[in-house]
């Protein structure tokens, strides 16, 4: 095998053309004859649709046709399931209801698209929106999770008896008996907020259907561009192979990109379709606060029982969870947050019982850490109630539960998202621990540096937080890869790619294999028209799922070429090597053939190729893991208040990172980067403030507050490499694990820096108001 | 958002209740309202023009008087819906005497916002409600003082 | 998010700019830097009809030295070109230390000193640093000139003494007395943010060090740039103790202020907020001043 | 339709004159007009600074401009900066420090960093954070981007070079 490239930092290729404003993405396709669309949108969150009048609009000049869902006859038809119910579960109760196009009946919550505009330019269309009259009759609006289960609540959906949209209770051990045992009892009621994505790039989507050659080109902002064509085929009544779907550049996708389908993915490529003429709709940012997918919205009651000695003996945790006004994605959320609220810790005795609520707000789907942030926090704050409870450190408590190395591979004994059984399948968890333990400097912050600062009156506070991440699920990707005449190698894969440096990291994979430079493998990912199979990039499962796909296409290219080039050079295969585009015989230098001239005899213009041979030096390989490889990583933090104005500043940031082998240190790196600054959002500055009517009250950047360079500190990360044995590279997801420990290490920190004050936190996301609000209650009390 | 105050008056309650049941001293009360076409006992129609600074909007308004005491209390009820979204306000109002010539009116409600100005403008709501209420009470009070005066 | 249409107009002198106006009426609005109205226009808050650009007049944008010590400042002069001025360094600290504060740095590049006080936004740190420094205004129309203090010119939320037909043209900021120290501080959520509450004061002490004048004004306290005078008569002809400080901002914060809730911050917080900062900056302000011989 | 504007400016050093509407934002009139796709445009209410292009040298939003505003000027847009082939060193830096992910915030960052290094060419991390403080990135953290102007900084000063304009 060649000098290795896997564990390189090596530079991205994408970046020449993201760096000069040469790559494309979705709003930079013009097509001549573009029209443009705007959508009409409603402004109360439950109403009827008693009628709309769109004549005025119809008649304004420059407005090509305005659409309602009358106008859609019988295409008018809801999305189809994404996720459907886990079939392995028993008594699991889900009512699927899915978004619809263009509202018919009823506005299930603020911003739901009623009508589209298509017009000559986005003003026109923008201004005829404005010409459209609609009747609507406001109803009792569902907001509150709790009240919305409450008899006589007014419903979401009217042909259901309550707004329960599904119930999945799953078991493992025997809690109740754990509990009789137990020294300490804890109960808490946990409640988490929901945030939005807010990825820099809105959502977008562009199509054009030739009428001659009866072929539809879409380009969209999507993470799934193969489900979207084979769903817009079925939809539209075309061939698969009429349908060609693009995922160009994609400016951050964060999980609502892999939303399936939106009511505009829906409409416009039928528009498209219907006037024959191309047509672009591009979501504005207001827009993308109604109508992308968000998540976080829970209500936990949760128990945790205790020895003395501060082993956990058991967890029960009864939820709720906000799916917004549908639920297209099933259960995937509610059931990682299930599998996550063990975190990495040896639980023997576990009960969990989620009621899924549909409420009139935007869609919930998975946002980076998918669940998962939410069973992170409640058992990391119970464990440091418990720490306190108990007297036992903070750290020691965590360590005394871990999983021990030697328990590999962990089954948990219930479902994990892709309904396969949750087996955490290696790890080696204290060391991750221990790292960042010594990286922050805990026992000299807390031995000299706090005492110290605190008799200055100072307030800061250290937290460490251990974390799990189920990553990598199936159900499969693929890859093709081939040498080309030139020498250099192509790469097809179904994922898209959202600014994950897959260009990068998956021609490193193969470049180790075929022995040439990075430089020279190009990927093409997100065009179906250049793979026809696949899921998407979703789950932190890219540089696992395809990633291993394209190495298994590789390693069998590098077998044909291994074959070819000992026929053509008369050698033995194991006296060759493959190195800077050349195959060449170990010790006789000159004695070498170049992949691209072996590519050009394994296609030959004349003579024969052998029977049972394929031409060409390509192969195509799919990989599907038995189930998700399960990363562990520990973020630990310092940070101070002023306890005046709850302003917080974060001293010191550090994460730990195992997520088995790394393909690339300065990628994994930016990875873990991003996600810990949607967590430090998720913990202090990001919530969506919806009122009691579903009225969303921070739909705009001003309003909804993205941490700034001026927020982020510095973050220091720490690797340590556990090998996941469920695929050849022995790679593990790292994509959401930057954001999932981030709320539960910024409470425990806060508590840490107010402990004067004793403040217990329960919530998330939390705001120097609200800090001020708790600690007032305390004192009142 | 819940809205909450009271404001005295200077003039006797009766004929402040007397003002109260005509429209056009309410739609001269109600901020940027030119007239109230009543449409029913208690039911007026008009247009609302709200204008804060350069952000101005015209509301197809609706006011309905309901559960009236006389000549103590009543429910005020506006709601309006324009372009930049909708607004509904339900207000009870209190009055009671506070020796010669004063009277004291508490009021108490909610004032739901929706729309576009509801979801970029919400640091406004409070400050806007609580200065139109000022703005129509003061008015208010300018007849009242016009009416006794003109007795 | 595109802005309605509407008509332009680019005078290149002030008295064509008033003619559009006297023309257009209620229906023009004047744009500066339009880092607050373009925001609005393309979120069709606001339509105007007819937009008059003040930006290709020459003459409205500069910072000139007063004899008396003092400094005038042209409507549009841009947040950076007074962050930069090392004049305002030297007569107007207070300005110096507010700017930096506006907005984001490409808004400081375009945004205007005219722009901001005209849009009225009571959480603008210049509206309450105008009057914190007894700001006067000179306000243009055809029938002439007027000259309002800052004080008198903000009259509620997004509003002002300007008609229709007149025209911010010029800020004057009269020299501060000796011995004169000011203090400007906010609490916004991100650094850039509008301010939860924000405070700027300006203390001048006597020879004996007693507070012979105090002025200090809160952004976000109110619907107008809300002027502590309650607070500043416990402190005039007093030494600025700690006792007297804190004496100061309790004062401040619950008889001088009327600050609403919103998603960030409710009333009350507010009112603590202003509280702390009224002490801190009150109690900076007066080191300051101490400092100056 | 209101009355068209004919404007005429010079953006990456190249003259063009066309009749606009006024409404027409530069950011559009830029993008969709002149098809110069590189500046990106992320909320159009002046916050996130994908937007982010030089006028006369000076970093500005154009979503807060209309193109007419440009009338007589010059913008300098992310593809006047440098080509794929010859990156602006302060490109360069971001590649070397893997100062992008999705690259949507990118080309607003890179005009802003550009005019920003001319006016402190050895900022501190503290002046480079401040000076990133409107441009909003969701893939970073900013981390690799700080460290991308740092390098930038150092390597201008060690060449001599003057960001191109």
């Amino acid at each position: 095998m060649t000098k290795t490239l896997i564990g390189k930092r090596v530079l991205r290729n994408e970046d020449p053309r993201l760096l000069t404003g040469q790559a494309q993405f979705v709003d930079d396709v013009e097509i001549p004859g573009l029209l443009h669309a705007a959508f009409l949108r409603s402004d109360h969150a439950h109403a009827r649709l008693l009628g709309m009048d769109v004549s005025a609009a119809r008649q304004r000049p420059g407005v090509v046709a305005v659409f309602t869902a009358e106008d859609m006859g019988d295409d008018w038809q809801p999305g189809p399931p994404l996720v459907s119910p886990p079939p392995t579960a028993k008594d699991v109760l889900f009512y699927s209801r899915r978004q619809v196009p263009l509202v018919k009946d009823k506005v299930r919550h603020a911003g739901e698209a009623m009508a589209v505009v298509i017009a000559e330019s986005r003003y026109i269309a923008e201004d005829a929106v404005e010409d459209i009259v609609v009747d609507l009759e406001p109803l009792e609006t569902v907001v509150d999770l709790e009240k919305a289960l409450q008899p006589g609540s007014p419903l979401v959906h009217d042909d259901l008896e309550s707004n329960l949209a599904a119930h999945l209770s799953q078991k493992k051990g025997d809690y109740e008996t754990a509990r009789r045992q137990a020294d300490l009892v804890l109960k808490r009621r946990i409640v988490i907020d929901r945030g939005a994505a807010a990825a820099m790039e809105n959502r977008g989507i562009v199509a054009d259907w030739d009428e001659k050659s009866q072929h539809l080109t879409v380009w969209d902002t999507t993470q799934a561009p193969i489900p979207i064509r084979n769903g817009l085929a079925a939809r539209l009544g075309l061939s698969e192979n009429q349908v060609r779907v693009i995922a160009p550049f994609i400016g951050g996708g964060f999980g609502p990109k892999m939303m399936m389908f939106y009511a505009e993915e829906m409409v416009i490529p039928w528009a498209a379709m219907k006037l024959k003429r191309p047509i672009k709709w591009i979501e504005d940012r207001r827009e993308n606060f109604y109508a992308t997918t968000q998540e976080r919205g829970q209500i936990h009651d949760v128990e945790i029982a205790l020895s003395r000695d501060g082993h956990i003996l058991g967890l029960k945790d009864v939820f709720l969870h906000d799916t917004g006004a549908y639920d297209p994605y099933g259960l995937t959320i509610p059931l990682n947050t299930q599998c996550h609220a063990m975190g990495g810790y040896d639980i023997k005795n576990y009960s969990t019982d989620v009621s899924v609520v549909f409420t009139n707000k935007t869609l919930v789907t998975p946002v980076r850490g998918a669940g998962r942030p939410q069973g992170i926090y409640i058992i990391e704050r119970l464990l440091d109630i418990a720490s306190k409870e108990l007297g036992i450190d903070a750290v020691e408590i965590r360590k005394r539960n871990l999983i021990p190395a030697d328990a590999f591979p962990y089954k948990h004994g219930i479902i994990d998202q892709a309904f396969s059984p949750l087996i955490l399948d290696s790890g080696n968890y204290w060391p991750v621990m221990q790292k960042a333990l010594e990286m922050i400097g805990y026992e000299k912050f807390v031995r000299d540096e706090q005492p110290r600062l605190r008799k200055e009156g100072r307030h800061v506070g250290i937290a460490i937080t251990p974390f799990i991440e189920s990553t990598g699920v199936g159900p499969y990707e693929g890859a093709r890869v081939t040498v080309e005449a030139s020498g250099r190698i192509h790469v097809a894969t179904g994922v898209g790619t959202q600014g994950q440096g897959h260009f990068t990291s998956f021609a490193q994979v193969v470049a180790q294999q075929l022995g040439v430079a990075v430089s020279d493998v190009r990927i093409v990912s997100g065009d179906t028209a250049e793979f026809h199979w696949g899921t998407g990039t979703f789950a932190s499962r890219g540089a696992v799922v395809a990633g291993n796909a394209i190495h298994a296409a590789a390693s069998i290219v590098r077998r044909k070429v291994l074959e070819l080039a000992s026929k053509e050079l008369q050698t033995p295969q194991d006296e060759l090597e493959l190195e800077g585009g050349m195959v060449r015989v170990a010790d006789i230098p000159d004695k070498s053939i170049s992949l691209g001239e072996l590519a050009a005899r394994a296609n030959p213009l004349r003579g024969a190729v052998e029977p049972g041979t394929e031409p060409g030096l390509e192969a195509t390989s799919y990989f599907g893991p038995r189930y998700g490889a399960t990363a562990f990583g520990t973020h630990a933090m310092i940070l101070e208040i002023d306890p005046e104005t709850m302003m917080i500043e974060i001293k010191r940031y550090v994460t730990v990172e195992d997520c088995g082998t790394v393909l690339n240190p300065l990628i994994l790196e930016g990875q873990i980067h991003g996600g810990v600054s949607l967590g430090i959002g998720n913990a202090y500055y990001e919530k969506l403030h919806f009122d009691e009517n579903g009225q969303l009250l921070n739909a705009s950047f001003a309003d909804y507050l993205i941490p700034s360079a001026t927020e982020m500190p510095r973050i220091e990360v720490g690797h340590m490499e556990t090998r996941s044995p469920l695929n050849e590279l022995g790679t593990k997801g790292v994509g959401e694990a930057g954001t999932i420990p981030v709320p539960a290490l910024f409470a425990q920190a806060v508590e840490n820096a107010l402990a004067d004050r004793e403040l217990e936190i329960l919530e998330t996301p939390l705001s120097p108001n609200r800090l001020y609000e708790l600690w007032s209650q305390k004192e009142a009390r | 958002m819940r809205i909450e105050g009271q404001y005295t008056f200077d003039g006797p309650r009766e004929v402040l209740w007397e003002l109260l049941q005509d429209p056009k001293v309410l739609a001269a009360c109600l901020p940027g309202t030119q007239s109230l076409r009543q449409v029913g006992e208690h039911e007026y129609e008009g247009e609302i023009g709200v204008r804060v600074g350069p952000i101005s909007g015209a509301f197809a308004g609706q006011l309905t008087v309901t559960n009236e005491v006389p000549p103590v209390s009543s429910t005020l009820t506006v709601e309006g819906k324009g372009k930049v979204g909708f607004l509904k306000g339900v207000g009870n109002i209190d009055m009671t005497e506070q020796g010669p010539g004063k009277t004291l009116m508490k009021y108490t409600g909610e004032v739901q916002i929706g729309g576009k100005v509801a979801s970029v403008g919400q640091r406004l709501f409070d400050s806007v409600s609580r200065g139109m209420i000022e703005q129509a009470l003061g008015k208010l009070n300018e007849m009242l003082k016009a009416r006794v005066a003109s007795r | 998010m595109k802005p309605a249409p509407f008509d332009y107009y680019a005078p290149t002198t002030v008295e064509q700019a008033l003619a559009h106006l006297a023309e257009h009426g209620d229906e023009a609005k004047v744009l500066a830097g339009g880092q607050s109205l373009v925001p609005m226009m393309n979120f069709r808050l606001v339509q105007p009809s007819v937009l008059v650009d003040l930006n290709p007049i020459p003459d409205l944008a500069f910072i000139q030295p007063d004899e008396n010590g003092g400094l005038r400042i042209g409507a549009l002069t841009r947040h950076y070109q007074v962050e930069v001025d090392p004049l305002v360094a030297v007569r107007m600290p207070l300005l110096h230390e507010a700017v930096p504060k506006i907005g984001y740095p490409q808004i400081r590049r375009r945004g205007t000193m005219g722009g901001s006080l005209c849009h009225a936004d009571p959480s603008a740190e210049l509206v309450a640093v105008s009057v914190a420094l007894n700001g006067r205004f000179r306000l243009r129309s055809p029938k002439g000139e007027r000259w309002i203090p800052a004080q008198d010119f903000f009259i509620g939320l997004f509003t002002t003494v300007l008609q229709p037909d007149e025209l911010l043209v010029e800020v004057a900021l009269p020299p501060l007395p000796a011995r004169t120290g000011g203090s400007f501080m906010e609490v916004a959520r991100r650094r850039h943010d509008f301010a939860l509450v924000g405070v700027a004061a300006v203390v001048s002490l006597d020879g004996k060090g007693v507070c012979r004048q105090v002025r200090m004004v809160f952004l976000s306290a109110g619907d107008r740039p809300m002027e502590a005078r309650r607070a500043a008569d416990v402190l005039m002809g007093q030494a600025p103790t700690p006792e007297a400080i804190r004496a100061a901002a309790e004062i401040a914060a619950s008889d001088d202020i009327d600050p609403s809730s919103d998603i960030h911050a409710t009333a009350e917080f507010r009112r603590h907020l202003a509280k702390v900062l009224a002490r801190r900056a009150l109690d900076q302000a007066c080191r300051r001043a101490a400092e100056k011989k | 339709m209101r009355k068209l504007f004919d404007l005429a400016l010079t953006v990456n050093g190249t003259r063009h004159e066309q009749a606009v509407e006024p409404r027409t934002l530069l950011s559009d009139f830029l993008r969709h007009d002149l098809g110069l796709t590189g500046t990106h445009v992320g909320c159009e209410h002046g916050v996130c600074g994908a937007c982010t292009v030089l006028l006369d040298g000076e970093p500005v939003r154009s979503c807060l401009l209309f193109a007419v505003q440009a009338h007589g000027h010059s913008v300098t847009t992310v593809e006047g900066l440098g080509a794929i082939d010859q990156l602006h060193p302060v490109q360069e830096a971001f590649r070397q420090a893997h100062g992008v992910q999705c690259g949507f915030c990118t080309p607003g960052i890179l005009t802003t960093v550009v005019a920003f290094l001319e006016g402190n060419p050895d900022p501190s991390e503290e002046e480079i954070r401040e000076a990133l403080s409107g441009n909003l990135c969701r893939c970073t953290g900013y981390q690799h981007i700080v460290d991308a102007v740092r390098l930038a900084a150092q390597t201008s000063k060690t060449a001599h070079e003057q960001p191109a304009r």
